[in-house]
């Protein structure tokens, strides 16, 4: 599809929405999708109607490649169902996940480290926990088992640590039971540890990950943050070396199917 | 040939306190919630719940204290509620053991149980803390010494690939729930299931119990089922008992038959924060509430007609949901 | 978007000598047989057939010398040829390697496949000798060594259970096939596979394989399958090729679409009896037949129509079957 | 349903004819039965019609409890889908079956020793065969799995065998692998070898297993053979101490029931 690129101005749009088009780039056509609810179904389905047409869109609860009219508000809706090619169930979802054929997946997490391991479980000590989180559900099944993983987080300090309370999904390096020592997730586990944290996308900015180190850096930072707030926002040291400066707004265009097409009752795109 | 059919009030007394327990659904939808109720209204005690995923119903059975044990992966209430308030608060007061495995553990973990071999092997979630030994809560309770006989000496073992040497690979203990109970759009008359839309994992948690209660919406002719084998997912042979109970999901949404009702699981998840405000809320839905059918009059007719699915859609197309 | 359409000729031009190659069905019912002559027409060699069970289509490949290896449970053709005299006298020259499993190792072993792992755990079968090492085939040939990375170092492999104490259980190696070819009663224009009637193991085959050829007996607008998505077995990105080929696994039979063509089985079995009688029949009805629009004209019309499934019944109410 | 006790006389019926009422007779109200192609699904049939009128019929394809017109020709025919619960394939059916929840199972083989080992792979060496078989298919996870088995089979002295070629399915004493030692059934396998054979009935007698010994015995003759015919026609000496006699033959009704109402077209029906 033609994109029309006229960008909009900041106070134009919201952070969600930006988060939604961030996310929606990352998606290459014809790749098969794995998507939770709330923003990554945002994502997805914008970038079905913009530069992924082909894309296959899974939903973890047993739908393949829906195209309902309207936005699921969860993965077990019925409207995941409408018009999709297969209606099935968990098993034949997870066996294709483990089976190697999902290409991307989008996730969520509450606490994330420089290693981009995630915490979706709890926080503070796991016994005694200062609260408990809804837990891992597929989390770490996704983040392993999918080729590219695209982490959609909140930029607090209190999120973005130096350690995790807990690692839910492994990053790049973590500790490797059962034998408890530190290590990168290729040594550990090569190839049959098919993917792990690509990207991490913020209200703020859009990491990505170092090869060699494992360690996240900053790729591009959103129009009106600066520097110092993303720093400021994030408990650890920001690598900034690969910064590509700013990153792309979205465009009128972009803006008007997410709020016309994909999202038109308002119920994640609350803020207009 | 014995009736299946019972009052709800019946079925839920084939359930014994202690029981291992799993059930229909994902998250918040096609949960047997009538029944839910009933537990609470009956009393049952030290459940142990193993679910491939959780969600509203337990923490209702959560909050209420019914729950010695709690294995699956997730637990909450999706956009109508981040927190697992009833958790939270039994696993800081040390009411209950919260044993943590990853979704598609806890799904082979199930299928095990219901194809009967003791484990199953999986890639799954290598790297994770849920593997870390000190994270075993059930077996740092000591209740993996083999006396519940339900209960694995493991959380996990290992095991290398001889075949094809692809490396180690993670085996879950298998799942082997006393009771199932399932919340379906129909069953036949004799209890064959049919369930429209997502599966979920049902047949993984039907096949794998060895009692299996099914509410439906309505019971069927089993000659009419049989017209369509296709669309149903486990035979007549597999149930024990049947209950027909119109709206019984809800506050959790049903495919085809109506949708969730965020504004209530919305309302308990705020009244789940407290332990007093929790237990009001239980006086006026549950305990104060007789039967399902003074449940659904307290409800009001518009508010669930509002649910309804459209029967093309097989959701509402008249509950608002968003902003707009 | 590619067009996955292609002619006969093209999607088994797919097909390399020395393929792992696994089909759709069950002994005579569903095969692929329109691409099994198209096989033997380009002449296909060194195949290594892994299949969940056999049947009339595997005969033919193996009477004609296209077959290296073979690992299933069974081969025959039901009530219309009980022995497999083609493989019988592959054994007996040494031209065969024949590996047997039985019928749920080989289910076992396609699921473990078609779910990506190397192995899978099993009760089933204990105390054959289909276990005794001595009967390891593929293994006393040396083709254990790792060298092919498509078959198992070890035939099996035993494991104790850590966790319920119930004992030994048998792991059977994963099938990784190159191809699965299918045959189906309906595809969509881009790959989408509805299979009516029991799905056998297709499920299983179809995702353990690396490429998947589906032949159909129509091609249908995506569209139309979208429309009822329970009744769809595997999604359009999982399929390689589709070709319409109406009567396209004749002899074989297809739920709702035509029955086992009986007669013409029963004298392809007597014919594979000797070489002679067999290269006979292969010059007849394989070798000198140009097309399968051939094959169907040389069978006629009124054969065909006799075979054509009563639409509520889903099978010929036309076709003799029996002495009355 | 009220049995009619007026039985036929042996001119009146053929040995395929008892082999059916006899085998019917084995199944219980009530039981999840599982039938291969032939004899048994005649057997299952009758047995819906008469004794146990409740009994669930699983064929091995994946149909659950058929209830079709016209007999299936093999367990793939569509003619097993009419009218059954549910029609999945295999994985469920086998799962089902390793489940427990198969209580009966009618197979048949081409070779028997007086242990109940049958062969259904091969005559001769394995490696190099006088005849090859066409092989197991399920016939030994039905065996291990099942709860009870119930062999039809044609009796020669050339398959009641001293010892079979081929082990394909167990019986109460067997070769164990990888071991390879002779051991009996539930000092082997304990509760997780969930069945065995319990009976064997051929055109000649019905046999069973002492449950010390797990040697066959007679436990009665068809009309019209003798103990010396029988013995002259199996490779093992056999034992006739608890033979109860004759072997109930087929009522009048019980015939009419398999020529009018299961296999009115003749397809294993073949001599009337």
């Amino acid at each position: 599809m033609e994109r029309n690129r006229v960008y909009a101005r900041p106070d134009e749009y919201t952070i969600t929405d930006l988060l939604a088009v961030a996310s929606a780039r990352e998606v290459r056509d014809h790749e098969v999708v794995f998507a939770g609810t709330g923003l990554p179904m945002l994502a997805i389905m914008l970038a079905k109607q913009t530069n992924a047409v082909n894309c296959k869109l899974i939903y973890e609860a047993g739908t393949i490649d829906s195209q309902g009219a309207s936005l699921p508000s969860s993965v077990g809706d019925p409207r995941c169902v409408q018009g999709c090619t297969v209606v099935s169930g968990l098993f034949d979802v997870f066996n294709q996940l483990q089976r190697g054929k999902i290409d991307l997946a989008f996730l969520g997490g509450a606490e994330i480290d420089q290693y981009g391991n995630v915490n979706t479980t709890v926080a503070g000590d796991y016994a005694h926990p200062t609260l408990r989180f809804p837990g891992s559900g597929g989390n770490p099944d996704i983040n392993s088992l999918a080729k590219r993983t695209v982490y959609l987080m909140i930029q607090e300090k209190r999120r973005f640590k130096e350690q995790v309370d807990y690692i839910t999904s492994p990053g790049w390096r973590f500790r490797q039971w059962p034998s408890g020592k530190w290590v990168g997730r290729r040594e550990a586990y090569g190839t049959k540890f098919m993917g792990g944290p690509n990207a991490v996308i913020t209200n703020m900015a859009v990491f990505r990950f170092d090869e060699e180190s494992g360690r996240m850096y900053v790729d591009s930072i959103h129009p009106s943050i600066t520097p110092e707030i993303l720093q400021e926002n994030c408990g650890f040291d920001l690598d900034f070396s690969r910064c590509r400066g700013e990153t792309e707004p979205p465009t009128y265009e972009e803006l008007d199917i997410l709020y016309q097409v994909v999202d038109p009752e308002g119920i994640f795109l609350t803020k207009k | 040939m014995e009736d299946k059919r019972c009052s709800l009030k019946e079925a839920v007394q084939l359930i014994d306190d202690g029981s291992m327990i799993t059930f229909s659904g994902f998250t918040i939808w096609r949960r047997p919630m009538a029944a839910i109720y009933e537990m609470l209204r009956q009393g049952k005690k030290n459940l142990h719940l193993v679910e491939v995923n959780s969600g509203t119903h337990s923490e209702l059975l959560i909050g209420a204290g019914a729950v010695a044990n709690w294995e699956s992966c997730w637990i909450g209430h999706e956009l109508y509620g981040k927190t697992p308030y009833c958790l939270d608060r039994k696993i800081k007061t040390g009411e209950i053991i919260a044993e943590d495995y990853s979704h598609q553990h806890m799904l082979y973990r199930m299928q095990a149980g219901a194809m009967g071999i003791p484990y199953f092997p999986t890639w799954a979630s290598r790297g994770t803390d849920i593997l870390n030994p000190e994270y075993d809560m059930l077996g740092k309770a000591g209740l993996r010494d083999g006396r519940d006989p339900r209960i694995p000496r493991q959380k996990f073992a290992y095991s290398v690939d001889p075949f094809y040497g692809e490396g180690e690979l993670i085996h879950v203990p298998a799942v082997k729930p006393d009771v199932c109970i399932v919340h379906a759009q129909q069953v036949g008359n004799n209890g064959t299931v049919r369930i429209t839309g997502q599966t979920y994992s049902d047949e993984q948690a039907i096949k794998a119990a060895e009692k299996v209660i099914v509410l439906a919406e309505e019971i069927v002719p089993e000659s009419y089922l049989r017209q369509e084998p296709d669309r149903n997912l486990v035979s007549d042979y597999l149930v024990d008992a049947i209950v027909e109970v119109p709206w019984g999901a809800h506050p959790t949404g049903v495919y085809g038959c109506y949708d969730v009702d965020g504004g209530f699981i919305s309302e308990f998840s705020a009244a789940s924060k407290k332990e007093d405000t929790l237990e009001a809320w239980l006086q006026e839905w549950v305990y104060g509430v007789e039967s399902h059918e003074e449940y659904l009059d307290k409800l009001k007719l518009s508010r669930l007609t509002a649910l309804r699915a459209n029967s093309y859609h097989k959701y509402s197309t008249r509950t608002k949901r968003g902003m707009r």
